[in-house]
């Protein structure tokens, strides 16, 4: 807007302030990350608690009531405080970077919807201390989620609301950075895996969210307000949840996976030395999942009693997907096959990735046989088959991407010696976990069950169970250290830490400047980076000169916006016991929110720009040092 | 990576082990144990499905280990850069939608033939409605209404109706058949039939509360003659205690005075709490406790204790004392019908 | 960014200002997926009510008991109208004209606020018959369906009005062009929801 | 110079009035079809089962009309927006569907 208002003094803070108050999509990142990676040991203590319970028959550590707690939090945590924002931590790190974008599309939208995520996840986990979690399954089917006496399921409603809210803006923001903020010559089919991963991925958030949010409002209108949708009393029909609930939850897995997917699909060219077998067809078979992922929800309503067409039809959907997932693993393969594999832990994790997440797409095609789910639904069958899917897929993809891009996003590296440690407890842990558990939902063992009688043919392959998840603690302690342990250290490490980076983001300095590229990059085809190191070239090609650069200003508004939302929706969960307070705090949260809103839409912020005298400093700075 | 193959292959034989130790799960109760023909369809179809995924499972497998095992790197060297192989894509297309098709068609019509509920209901009809933690059976024709312990009649199928008076349950009883929910204000059907007689295990399979787990019952199978026998003696036997308990209420026994002042007014239809018409003859009390003494007075003083959330009141010293209770119980384990 | 946009040399600004600069075209695309998303919550919740329809009501508030053709087919005409004052705000100001633009966005807005009362009323006309959130299952997915399209009319209003009011004094640029346009934007996709009531909810109600 | 800036303005002049004309027919239409909507229910002229389509379906094309002519939908530039704009058409309609018909 150099022709509206004058350059900007920049506004900045520091320490705290600046975390609070950044728009860097870098510092978001990590921020997402951090928060993800609190919230993964939340939900792994309460994993860890929920097999301790189970470890023996009929045993008393804990109550039902906090056991279904347990589950509830654990399932709902994992799901949308811990995986998702991780999921969002290296899409925010990496995808701009990738596509030699100063920042992503909307700054203050990105700061904005980490900080919804965030107070959404606390305001759900504040439920343990008002004594009440939410306890009616992370899927809170109604009616027992509308119970008057279920009041955690408050605070999942409120939650979830406020988090998913973060989450639908971090959608659109990649949608439009991908589309919008690519470097000269990046066409769309140049750009790396993990982008078109999150790409698609963006595109089902802004399809899947809104049937939640609808879903989320009306069991809280009906908790809260007295509403009936649900209450067959009054007319309501409780199978209307189940089928938003669905609609949102099953591409939900898919928001989960495909960027796991596109994770393994930088990690696995890069260390076999490769390029990615297939590239076209990943591509379209990541669409292809997108899209089918919208008809099947039906699969986890089997047993709800739509008749047998509608189970027919969705079964066969459901199967469907198999075929385009199936491509991308003869694709991953077929990238190995030929190549110069080197195994660090990165490796590690994605190699390992295939088998166990084969073994739960099979029990998934398995499940969408809909007579045959008559049998394994809501049994432990079930619980093995999405935790293969989820820890083997998700997990591990996280895992991977943690070793990959942590030099890129901390300039130091992870030590690979814990790392192997870390890698083979895992997977030793995780195997055993949940290899057992599809025998015993077959042996008739339902899922979400606090306590078992003895002599049902379960105890030992519980007690294996349980034995397993123990060694996932003991590794998660083991990557807790080998974080601490980097962080600690003081070797820095160079650009394009591994040696074999073939994308973008493995030519930049680290740390990164604030901008990214001094000067925006010109990419000559896909792996842009690997075919100018083909070539020769130590450096990629630049498609401007050295100039001024623009850059968003810092905001504390974001904060205060979702603080006020957090505010009110105490406030709404408070009514019900004290309408004063309550409501007086619902009225203080969303004027907070709202007078945010408007003082943004008020107040002009052109940004900042960084004088090119600064940039042509840095950049010398930089080649003096002889990295880039 | 030598650890690695080994650990791999390491693992999967002991939980093999594991799982041969515990064989098939339970009798009556697993899946991989058919007593009737629902779950033989199931069983079948799950079989059919496995053979598929081991065919794929295999295919991958043998690729994966091949290439972990030949392609380490060796050498600083730049392997070719392929970009990838129409004639291998169209390959791995192609074979996994046949391999579908073939799952497809046994998934659909296994489909069906588990939705004739209501041919099966000409010929039995049973109505089930879930309560929060305890399950109630309506044979509407005999007009009995009973229990926990669903009776019915080996070699034909039963159609059921399902409903709940609260929140979703689901009725799964392993052995003889997959679950279908129960969903209040709702009407489900599905149908259940065993080879032989027995006694089969079921569960409520949908979360429903803090006792969802405890949530048990059991089903009977009789021969056709035993059954309608029961059937009888259940209507005989109700009609008598109705009658005798209602109308006159002056020449009571102890513990039929204080099952009148305590317990009648809910368990009496069995609408309510689950009929105790039968109680003598039931092998467990609240669905999963054995049934003896010492559970059932602790039972009655304090439900909760046993089963979290349960609707029924406890009776403290206060309301029915020691001997009443005493009395209460021989009373209760005189309610038998055979 | 720091590149001078083309203006058209007859109206003195460029030729679409709403998507000149690369952050217009940002705002532009995303407040369209946005409205993707939007589609899909308005589904949601028609599907609640198609799915709930009369359910739980006794006979004399039903839909074809309850609803009335004057009212619905004035706050119809309003709606619509205002959809066209929007559009012609919009081309007014790709004409650079300020001034037109800005009496057609009041026009809009008086517009929308007359549908907004028209609603409230019809809203307390319903309530003393009997008919409201918690009567049945029917009534909160009614008001749950129409109050969100209403919440939706609410907030276009203030926010235009925030618009109209911090670029009074304004020439429309390449900074402001975008937000009014997007805001124009959201209008329409209002007016797309009220068609869809107005056929399935009222119309489709009163058929017996 | 003069000269063809004159002709510049007559042009944009024309196509400004194009383009109003544009916007007026099509909200014409909109106002036709409201009527046609409200009349059929108002003389209750459709028989109840046929009904429901035929309000849909005068639905449908006003709202095209509105994204198409009001709203620019189909703007050069827009393929994605229009892509992804039909997406969501696509799962609000399974949406709507599945309420409707997979209740019971
Ligand atoms: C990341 C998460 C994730 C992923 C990727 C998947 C993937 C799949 N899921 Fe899963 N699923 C969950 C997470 C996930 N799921 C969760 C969380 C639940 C439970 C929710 C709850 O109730 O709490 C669930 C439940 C669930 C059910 C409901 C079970 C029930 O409750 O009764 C079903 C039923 O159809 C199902 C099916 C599938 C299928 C067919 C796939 C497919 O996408 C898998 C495709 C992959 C392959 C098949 C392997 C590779 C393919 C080949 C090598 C090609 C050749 C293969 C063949 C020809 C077979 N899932
Ligand atoms: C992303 C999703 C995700 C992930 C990663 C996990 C991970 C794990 N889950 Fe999860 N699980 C779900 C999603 C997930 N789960 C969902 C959706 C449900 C269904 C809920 C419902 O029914 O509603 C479920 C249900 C579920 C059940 C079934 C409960 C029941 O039905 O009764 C079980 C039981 O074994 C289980 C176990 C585990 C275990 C052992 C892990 C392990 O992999 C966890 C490993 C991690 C750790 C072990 C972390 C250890 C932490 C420490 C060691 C702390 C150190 C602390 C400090 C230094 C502060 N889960
Ligand atoms: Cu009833 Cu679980
Ligand atoms: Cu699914």
């Amino acid at each position: 807007m150099a022709q509206t208002t004058a350059m900007q003094q920049s506004r900045k803070y520091n320490g705290i302030m600046d975390w609070i108050t950044t728009v860097d999509h870098k510092k978001i990142g990590i921020l997402y990350l951090f928060s993800g990676i609190f919230f993964l040991l939340l939900g792994g203590i309460e994993a860890l608690l929920i097999r301790w319970q189970l470890v023996k028959p009929m045993n008393d550590f804990v109550s039902g009531e906090t056991f279904n707690q347990l589950i509830t939090m654990h399932g709902t945590t994992m799901i949308f405080l811990a995986a998702m924002p991780m999921l969002f931590g290296f899409m925010n790190a990496v995808v701009p970077l990738q596509i030699g974008a100063r920042d992503v599309a909307f700054p203050f939208i990105n700061s904005l919807g980490f900080w919804l995520f965030f107070f959404g996840g606390v305001m759900l986990n504040l439920s343990w201390f008002f004594g009440a979690a939410p306890n009616a399954g992370w899927t809170a089917y109604a009616p027992l989620s509308t119970q008057p006496e279920a009041t955690g399921v408050d605070f999942y409603a409120l939650g979830l609301q406020i988090s998913g809210f973060g989450s639908l803006m971090a959608g659109i923001n990649f949608l439009v950075t991908i589309l919008n903020m690519r470097a000269p010559g990046m066409k769309l089919m140049r750009m790396p895996l993990f982008t078109w991963t999150t790409f698609v991925a963006s595109a089902l958030i802004v399809f899947a969210f809104p049937p939640l949010t609808v879903g989320l409002f009306m069991l809280m209108f009906e908790r809260l307000f007295g509403a009936a949708y649900f209450d067959p009393a009054l007319g309501g029909n409780v199978v209307i949840w189940e089928h938003l609930f669905w609609i949102f939850g099953h591409p939900e897995v898919y928001i989960l996976i495909l960027p796991a997917f596109g994770i393994f699909s930088e990690i696995i060219p890069t260390f076999a030395r490769k390029r990615l077998f297939g590239y076209t067809t990943m591509v379209f078979a990541t669409m292809l999942i997108g899209f089918l992922g919208f008809m099947v929800w039906v699969h986890h309503m089997f047993t709800v009693g739509l008749g047998p067409v509608a189970n027919s039809i969705f079964a066969v959907a459901t199967m469907a997907i198999a075929v385009p997932t199936g491509v991308k693993i003869f694709n991953w393969l077929f990238t190995l096959w030929g190549g110069q594999i080197k195994f660090n832990v990165a490796m590690l994790y994605s190699v390992a990735f295939i088998p166990s997440f084969l073994v739960g797409g099979m029990t998934g095609v398995m499940l969408s046989v809909a007579p045959a789910d008559y049998q394994y639904h809501d049994s432990y069958f079930v619980v093995a088959h999405f935790h293969y899917v989820i820890v083997g897929g998700v997990v591990y993809g996280l895992f991977a991407g943690l070793y990959y891009w942590f030099p890129l996003m901390f300039g130091k590296a992870l030590s690979e010696k814990l790392g192997y440690w870390q890698f083979w407890l895992f997977f030793i842990g995780f195997h055993l976990t949940f290899f057992p558990q599809h025998f015993l939902g077959l042996f008739g063992m339902p899922r979400r069950v606090f306590t078992y009688l003895d002599g049902q043919g379960w105890d030992t392959l519980n007690m294996l169970s349980t034995i397993g998840a123990f060694f996932m603690g003991v590794s998660t302690i083991v990557l807790l250290v080998a974080v601490v342990k980097a962080f600690l250290s003081k070797d820095r490490v160079k650009p394009d830490h591994w040696g074999d980076g073939r994308t973008l983001e493995w030519t930049l300095p680290v740390p990164t400047p604030e901008y990214n590229f001094a000067q925006t990059p010109l990419v000559k085809g896909l792996d842009t980076f690997w075919l100018e190191k083909m070539a020769g070239n130590k450096r990629v090609s630049v498609a401007e000169e050295v100039s001024d650069i623009h850059m968003p200003n810092n905001s504390l508004i974001p904060f205060f916006m979702s603080l006020g939302l957090f505010i009110a929706g105490l406030g709404a969960i408070f009514q019900m016991d004290n309408t004063v307070v309550g409501w007086s705090l619902i009225g203080f949260g969303l004027a907070m929110t709202f007078v945010s809103m408007f003082l943004r839409s008020w107040i002009d912020d052109h940004g900042y720009y960084i004088p090119k005298s600064q940039v042509e400093a840095d950049l010398k700075a930089i080649r003096e040092k002889g990295e880039q | 990576m030598k650890s690695f193959k080994k650990l791999l292959f390491g693992i999967v034989p002991m939980m093999m082990f594991a799982v041969l130790l515990s064989g098939c799960g339970q009798e009556g109760l697993s899946a991989l144990k058919p007593m009737g023909e629902g779950a033989e369809l199931q069983l079948r179809i799950i079989l059919i499905s496995l053979a598929i995924m081991l065919f794929v499972l295999i295919i991958v497998s043998v690729i994966y280990v091949y290439v972990l095992m030949k392609f380490r790197r060796k050498d600083e060297s730049i392997p070719k850069q392929v970009e990838g192989s129409s004639t291998l894509e169209m390959i791995w297309t192609v074979v996994p939608i046949i391999l579908l098709i073939i799952l497809a068609v046994p998934t659909i019509t296994t489909t069906v033939e588990l939705a004739k509920a209501k041919e099966a209901k000409k010929e039995e009809e049973i109505n089930v409605t879930a309560n929060l933690y305890w399950w109630e059976f309506e044979y509407p024709e005999a007009g009995v209404v009973t229990g926990q312990e669903l009776v019915i009649p080996v070699g034909k199928r039963v159609g059921i109706n399902l409903t709940s008076k609260d929140v979703i349950h689901s009725f799964w009883v392993p052995a003889l058949s997959g679950k279908t929910d129960t969903n209040p204000g709702l009407d489900n059907e599905m149908w259940l039939h065993a080879n032989e007689p027995g006694t089969y295990y079921g569960k409520c399979a949908e979360l429903c509360g803090p006792s969802h787990a405890l949530m048990d019952f059991k089903v009977i199978a009789l021969e056709q003659e035993e059954y309608d026998q029961w059937l009888a003696d259940m209507k005989a036997k109700q009609d008598e205690n109705g009658e005798k308990l209602v109308a006159d209420n002056t020449n009571l026994t102890t513990g039929e005075q204080v099952y009148v002042e305590s317990c009648l007014s809910c368990h009496g239809g069995g609408k309510v709490a689950p009929s105790l018409t039968n109680f003598g003859d039931r092998e467990w009390l609240a669905g999963y406790l054995e049934n003896n003494e010492d559970n059932l007075k602790e039972w009655i003083r304090d439900p909760q204790e046993k089963k979290q959330g349960a609707l029924m009141p406890g009776f403290n010293e206060g309301q029915i004392s020691n001997e009443e209770l005493d009395a209460l119980v021989d009373f209760l384990y005189e309610q038998k019908i055979d | 960014m720091a590149h001078a946009v083309e203006k058209h040399p007859v109206t003195g600004i460029p030729a679409n200002p709403e998507k000149a600069t690369l952050e217009g075209k940002n705002k532009y695309v995303a407040f369209w997926f946005f409205l993707g998303g939007e589609t899909v919550l308005f589904a949601s919740l028609f599907g609640t009510y198609v799915g709930l329809l009369n359910s739980g009501a006794p006979e004399e508030l039903r839909s074809y008991n309850i609803f009335e053709m004057e009212l619905v087919f004035i706050m119809t005409m309003l709606l619509l109208t205002s959809s066209l004052t929007s559009v012609l705000a919009m081309m007014n100001m790709k004409a650079n004209n300020p001034g037109r633009m800005k009496l057609w966005l009041i026009v809009t807005l008086l517009l929308g606020a007359g549908f907004l009362g028209a609603e409230i009323y019809e809203f307390i006309h319903y309530y003393h018959i009997g008919h409201t959130f918690t009567s049945s299952a029917f009534g909160s997915a009614f008001y749950t369906l129409v109050g969100f399209h209403g919440a939706h009319v609410t907030f276009g209003l203030l926010w235009i009005t925030t618009l109209l009011i911090r670029n009074w004094n304004r020439p429309i640029d390449v900074y402001n062009a975008p937000k009014f346009y997007v805001s124009s934007l959201y209008w329409h996709f209002i007016d797309v929801v009220w068609v869809f009531i107005f056929s399935i909810v009222y119309l489709l109600g009163m058929v017996n | 110079m003069n000269e063809s800036h004159k002709q510049l303005e007559l042009e944009v002049k024309a196509e400004s009035k194009r383009e109003y004309q544009l916007q007026l027919i099509s909200f014409a239409m909109m106002i036709l079809l409201t009527f046609v909507a409200f009349g059929a229910v108002y003389a209750e002229l459709m028989p109840v089962w046929a009904a429901g389509g035929f309000l849909i379906i005068l639905a449908v094309i006003q709202v095209f009309l509105q994204l198409y002519i009001f709203m620019h939908m189909n703007n050069r530039g827009n393929t994605w927006i229009v892509g992804m704009m039909w997406l969501g058409i696509f799962v609000a309609i399974i949406t709507v569907a599945a309420l409707r018909l997979l209740i019971w």
